[in-house]
């Protein structure tokens, strides 16, 4: 276990990152501890096969399909195994939808949990200090950072991810997307939509 | 407060800066390296996901706020190599190692898509909840863990000593004040609370404004 | 929790590194110009020292993690002159300004000694205090200042929604969270209450241990 | 009023703590500011006039006169003025005396206040995040570290200066002290013992 120590292990290591990685690429593969080949097979999943796309289908099913989208909200886990979405970090998959009434945004203020087989690999404000403070205590704020200003009348809830509950914000469906296909509402929905500080695009 | 990590409601820490919605998932070149590095290495199974969040909560306070998020998880994957006896700081220090045989547990190349698609559920069988959707129930006052001081724990300093209302129930699931420290995985039932903004900071910023935590049931008393 | 200065209690620092008794009071040179010039500043009487406490807590967090002590000062000092029309930004880039004569409320150097050496009490006379000395109290939850949204207060987060006994009754003194805001000085009795190190922690080193904090009025209510 | 912008006016000067300081000091003095020779009046005051020894002299007088120990107890800022003590950081002094029962230790959480007329400069490590984080939750792994070991039976109470009251320990008179005049009791009397993380020196 560490201790609270100042000479932890890792300040051997250069202290430039990029050198970081190479040091313990270099041990780690040296003693057989990682497969070189993993590495690339990893990346190869978070770069080329999970991202925001999957969410968006998701959720452009459950714009489509009110069946659909009662097991969503009822349970998620199951629904998007259905759409053949499953990995870690999406154990245990919760949606809240927003309504008129409640704008849901998710964060996790003690690490950066996140729906990644939804969503992909978090973006980088996702995991800052800001967004980690701030968004408990000043959602309304924050949405303005990101252009959203939300109707009045409508309450926040920010669902902190403190254990592996991930949570899949349901977006509303925008005005103007009436008969559009499941794939031409899935292009309306954007990852920040999903998270909850972004609302999805509205129809050319 | 418990340490550095749990920042929940801090001021002082500027704007939050957006990115496009098709930037890609890695910024630089070693974040794409650090992530990959730190997941194989992961799949050795010398320790869990709790372990793993406890021992980047452990890094000093400068270098906490000082690092990156991929730079946290370096740090981390070093410290833990380290303490589970897969690395020595010599290797450390030299930047190298003799060479070796891949390890029985390294986690292959051929594996790796099945594993990461696989999901690793934390959910088990336990014991009955003792709360109810509807539920008023106050939190733990500090929060900490009850196990080891200044161990591992899931509730965040803002919201301890605070009474909100239980609305999801989902089950028992590893402790992980206990399975962060090898002492078992402990399933307790775990709640999704939601607590009004207005008791949380004194002041909303709207109303009607929530904030929801999921808390394990050692975590929350009737008020 | 409030800013990270707000460090009571936290876990992950280290030791502590005890020096000999009879260290010289300045480690290096620059120690001792930048109490130097703090004091010097400060005697132009643009702010007081409530303001200058909470331009320290203001620091971005990484730089107050990694900033010693007098960085810290040094730090707050230049956004304070900033702040308060006395210096530019532009000077601040290029480290240097035109000439000026001496201030009119410069601290020139025959009056240092006796300005040193007075005190400047923070008593006023105020109202009457409600709590008396053995009386039980809780403090406010969260811990905020109740005036200005992430304003200076004094009442630490480790402290926060605790009930404790009052073993000293100080009279009104200025209400730092007003004071550091150009709110005025706002006098409140002003006590010194106990708190048992198991409330406080959950669990204390040894039978009977506590710690006392020094607390206004408004922070605290019959519990 | 400073803004949580990492924009901060600090930031504009040079990163390097001692160019920082002559940086200030350049602008501070072209521009009429500060009185250069104001800064040597500074210096001289807290290098050559105050210090611990003015506290050591106020515990020396405790443990020689009863009736002085009564009023320092009951009111040490009138007390410690008997001596001719006074100054910035010294206006509300409290004296809190060690009994085989108590043990009394002082820090400040939130910033680094200490009783600069009786002490002088605080030490380095009690302006340090270890001390300040560490000293209200675990003062006997703090006092260890100091090499103080508290006898079985004795509390610790922990005064953490939040407001402008500033607060001096008496320790206990050390054995073997008996007969000594209030000189030499007060060369007994250390810096840490006065602020509780340490215990007088004993008779040689």
């Amino acid at each position: 276990m560490p201790h609270d120590d100042p000479d932890h292990p890792h300040s051997l290591l250069p202290s430039d990152p990029a050198l970081r990685v190479k040091a313990l690429e270099t041990i780690l593969t040296a003693k057989g501890l990682v497969d070189p080949a993993a590495l690339d097979a990893i990346l190869e999943t978070y770069e080329e096969k999970v991202g925001p796309h999957l969410g968006a289908r998701v959720v452009a099913r459950a714009w489509s399909d009110s069946a659909f989208r009662d097991r969503l909200l009822a349970d998620a886990t199951a629904a998007v195994a259905e759409l053949g979405i499953s990995g870690r970090q999406g154990e245990h998959v919760v949606a809240v939808e927003n309504t008129p009434e409640t704008h849901n945004m998710v964060v996790c203020t003690l690490c950066s949990c996140y729906p990644w087989p939804l969503l992909g690999i978090p973006p980088a404000w996702y995991k800052s200090d800001a967004y980690r403070a701030r968004a408990v205590r000043e959602p309304r704020k924050v949405l303005a950072e990101f252009g959203v200003a939300l109707p009045e009348g409508q309450s926040v809830r920010v669902w902190d991810s403190t254990a592996e509950v991930r949570y899949l914000v349901v977006p509303m469906r925008p005005e103007g997307s009436e008969g559009l296909d499941e794939a031409a509402l899935a292009a309306l929905v954007t990852r920040d939509s999903m998270i909850g500080t972004g609302l999805p695009e509205r129809p050319a | 407060m418990s340490r550095v990590h749990d920042m929940g409601g801090r001021y002082g820490d500027g704007a939050v800066v957006p990115e496009p919605q098709d930037a890609p998932p890695f910024a630089v070149d070693w974040h794409r390296k650090a992530l990959a590095l730190t997941l194989a290495a992961g799949g050795l199974g010398a320790w869990n996901i709790d372990t793993s969040r406890h021992a980047r909560e452990c890094l000093a306070p400068k270098d906490y706020a000082r690092f990156s998020y991929y730079e946290k998880w370096l740090a981390a994957l070093a410290d833990l190599l380290v303490a589970k006896g897969l690395v020595t700081r010599a290797e450390l220090a030299a930047g190298r190692a003799d060479p070796a045989p891949l390890h029985a547990r390294a986690f292959r190349a051929e594996a790796v898509g099945a594993a990461l698609a696989r999901r690793v559920p934390y959910a088990r069988p336990g014991p009955a909840p003792r709360f109810a959707v509807g539920d008023r129930v106050r939190t733990r006052l500090p929060a900490r863990n009850a196990f080891v001081a200044g161990g591992h724990t899931r509730l965040p300093s803002y919201a301890a000593g605070q009474t909100g209302t239980v609305v999801l129930v989902h089950g028992p699931h590893v402790l992980p004040d206990t399975n962060a420290h090898g002492l078992g995985e402990n399933p307790e039932p775990l709640y999704t609370v939601a607590f009004a903004a207005t008791d949380l900071w004194g002041a909303a910023e709207g109303p009607g404004d929530e904030v929801t935590l999921d808390l394990w049931q050692s975590y929350l008393e009737a008020p």
